[in-house]
């Protein structure tokens, strides 16, 4: 696998690992069959992803991307987050290898689910 | 940092008495074998002499023996062969679901021809009971094709009872022996095998030489046509060279066999029990005593093997994961998923197979560094805080 | 005694920046390419910069060059993947009667097979003229497989001409070029072929590696089945080392290519005008310029190639013939045969192929053994003194 | 091709070479679009050959064996000629290649056809 030196410093040092165990939100995707699993939690205060973390099973690039996407959106209100595209990621990392750009789609579609699932607790309360 | 390669069954690097015997056939003794000159026919007896030695490690004679560009092609040119060869008495193939790729791709592209083929289940151990290949034979099979000792998790089949269960049906038995021969003793008679595939990068050897036993008597085409070498069945120049390498490290395998097994499977079994002790929710792959003395395959729940390989590469640890996620497909191994591992678990793959070359600091290093990647990595993982939640 | 080897057509010895890029990669960087930890990862980049070199040579983009195990593997692979693939549009392929046995047997396989085969016969100085191929080409006509330069008389072949006669008809275009590469400037995008066929061992690289280009766009079944090896195109741990040597010759070919032609064109010339001088009797076969420039194919009339070959071998000079005793047939070269030469001529060939190692001094003990040689034979044989008493 | 050095010998220094111009048989055997031809020449005298010269079209392993089949019969009655056989031949070479074999049969067949001309002829004088 050729990855870039930006995925494999992110990989070793990923930020935003864990989980928030108050989260506003939280996207489940990937599959455990197809051997990537992305959980992110958010935390939105005002609009705003005040805090983001992740759980992952999966490869080097997943992890990365994982870290990657959480990094983009931290800070972000909940609409820019939803702007990010699974490109943004890959090029945020100096690009994934063709094999691998699904890991970065997985990030986005995390992302997106996490705020669903914000929105949809909003406007049940 | 000092690379700790356990990867053998990926390859070995050449004995250095292979690339000594090597390197006056890329130079001085470059003729074409098939000249009629002086200087070719000291080559022609080169390559002779080499396929003696290669005979020898499989217990045959020279004449059985044909050089090749592979274990890959060796598989080919013995399946393709019996398929053109026999498909006017029958169109059924059976293999095992743990095959190398080289035969269940073969075998898939003559399904695409018009071939029928069985891919053999195998029991948890990957082992392929002789009882089911002899409820699969059929009138139309012609030939049975199964692996002499799995490159993954290095179970060990039992080949003599398997070709006895083919032969009583009047069916040829090819197996692919590519990680057996120069790990363990072969030899085709006692087995009763009518081809065996071997290649000689998987012992010390280079890689691109392959070679094909194939019994006195059994005709089959050859699957490079061309000019006359190999008494017609290989055509191409030789690769002398390299030829003259797998000869001498077919001769010394022979030499070093029992010494490397004394050797390697000691460091083999503590790496086993060290990190089975050591990491909790490891499961080991293959079968606990028919399985090749150098290879150690696991299983590590909750994560993924590439990330795994990487956190090993970067302490200078070299080893392998049939995951999906290093071959480019979103399947796991076809062997775990064989042996009857969920895909999850299956993910988590990691193999060792040890060589020659690692010495007890190297297992060492690996019983201290892996439970630390593990546990790294555990702690990013959505199913292990939820089994340790649960 | 030195030798004095003119049979660089049959094979070369490696040039010596070829075994020192080489043997790195036989010990320490011996990794699987295909493996993900940093050492196999040079491998790869080592294997990618072969291949660009390799492109480079013959004028293409590296990824639609395959490393294959030798020039006859290339043939085969091209040859049979087409007619595989296109079995559904047609079972007709075309192509020539001095073709190498590479594409002959290739192509008598393919008979057996079911698919016709049409051997274009080439007029006297063994061009096949591109009016022949034009009226050979049918509805069901899938392939023309030509070669570029034939091995045993030199002649060189129209191949842009022919490319494009099989492309007015939609036809694809493979050419065997073994004997070309390295020897003179091939460009596969000015030629316009589909797919070529080349051999490191024919330009000062190791045995047992060739090329083949296949144009990005034409999809041809593997001949190798397995694993993911060359884009999933030719399966089998790779011969890096060759492959490496394959790159390092691909790239002093570019560099030495003009030098050796200025260098051994006036050698070849001086043999052959001297041979024809001296010796009364001798025929030229091949096109007197469309020849390879290293090539000097002769007949001597009254006697027989094999004495002439032991007789030279016994002075230091290692050549060949096509004479039928070289190989244990009893037909003389089909290549002779094809261009009009009667048996009894055809069997008195001698075949001197010239190459970089080559100097005046091995030329003039040609010239000054030979006569000698032809001579002496001449003198046991009925037919000569035939001759001289008519 | 791999020779004996005794059939290298021969065809180094062959023996009997030539043509006898008042030959009492001559046998021409081969064909040369097959790339071998011997012709054999008898002289006899009292029943016995007492000379002998050949002239070969043909490969190392004809030239040799027309040498050596000459040397055989040479001094030989005619009826002793007659029991030479091609293996005789090729084991007074220390053997030749199995695709050569050939070769001493035409070296046994030239030696035949010499003494069956030089019968015809004796019969019709
Ligand atoms: C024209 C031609 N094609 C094909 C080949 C086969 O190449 P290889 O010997 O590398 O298989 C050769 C040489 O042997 C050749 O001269
Ligand atoms: C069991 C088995 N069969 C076949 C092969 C193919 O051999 P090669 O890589 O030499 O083509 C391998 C190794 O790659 C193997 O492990």
């Amino acid at each position: 696998m050729e990855y870039s030196q930006k995925v494999m410093e992110e990989f070793m040092n990923p930020q935003n690992m864990g989980k928030i165990e108050d989260a506003d939100g939280v996207g489940k995707v990937g599959n455990p069959v197809c051997g990537d699993v992305m959980w992110i939690y958010i935390k939105v205060r005002d609009g705003k992803i005040v805090d983001v973390k992740f759980q992952t099973f999966g490869c080097v690039a997943a992890i990365a991307t994982s870290s990657m996407v959480t990094k983009l959106v931290k800070g972000k209100t909940v609409e820019e987050a939803l702007e990010i595209t699974n490109r943004a990621v890959a090029e945020a990392l100096d690009g994934l290898p063709p094999i691998k750009m699904h890991c970065s789609l997985l990030a986005e579609e995390g992302i997106k689910a996490a705020i669903e699932d914000y929105m949809k607790r909003r406007s049940e309360t | 940092m000092k690379e700790i390669y356990m990867d053998y069954n990926a390859t070995t690097p050449v004995d250095p008495g292979v690339s000594e015997a090597m390197l006056p056939y890329l130079r001085e003794k470059f003729h074409n074998p098939s000249s009629i000159y002086s200087g070719a026919k000291e080559v022609k007896k080169a390559i002779e002499e080499a396929r003696e030695k290669v005979a020898r490690l499989i217990g045959t004679k020279p004449k059985e023996v044909i050089f090749i560009g592979g274990g890959s092609e060796a598989d080919n040119h013995a399946i393709k062969g019996v398929a053109f060869a026999l498909r006017g008495k029958g169109n059924h193939i059976i293999t095992s679901a743990i095959e190398h790729h080289a035969v269940l791709h073969t075998c898939q592209f003559l399904e695409k021809m018009g071939f029928e083929v069985t891919y053999l289940p195998v029991n948890r151990y990957g082992i392929v009971e002789p009882e089911v290949l002899k409820e699969a034979i059929r009138e139309e099979t012609i030939l049975v094709s199964i692996m002499m000792a799995n490159n993954e998790i290095g179970t060990m089949e039992p080949i003599k009872e398997l070709a006895e269960v083919a032969h009583e049906r009047g069916v040829l038995f090819h197996t692919d022996a590519v990680q057996a021969v120069g790990k363990i003793p072969v030899n085709v008679k006692e087995l009763g095998v009518d081809m065996l595939s071997l290649s000689a990068h998987k012992f010390y050897g280079p890689k691109g030489v392959g070679g094909l036993y194939v019994r006195w008597g059994v005709k089959i085409p050859s699957l490079i046509h061309g000019g006359g070498q190999e008494r017609g069945r290989r055509a191409g120049t030789e690769n002398v060279a390299g030829i003259v390498g797998a000869g001498r490290a077919a001769e010394i395998a022979m030499e070093e066999m029992d010494e490397e097994e004394r050797k390697i499977r000691p460091l083999r079994d503590k790496l086993e029990k060290e990190l089975v002790g050591r990491i909790p929710q490891v499961i080991v792959n293959g079968h606990p005593e028919k399985r090749l003395y150098n290879t150690l395959n696991i299983c590590v729940k909750g994560i993924e093997g590439e990330g795994m390989l990487a956190l090993l590469d970067m302490n200078g640890i070299s080893a392998s994961s049939g995951s999906a996620c290093t071959s480019g497909s979103l399947e796991p191994s076809h062997v775990l998923l064989a042996i009857g591992l969920p895909h999850e678990i299956a993910h988590g793959s990691l193999r060792f197979s040890l060589g020659k070359y690692n010495t007890e600091e190297d297992v060492d290093k690996v019983i201290e560094v892996l439970p630390w990647i593990v546990e790294r990595l555990r702690a990013m993982s959505p199913f292990w805080k939820e089994k340790e939640d649960a």
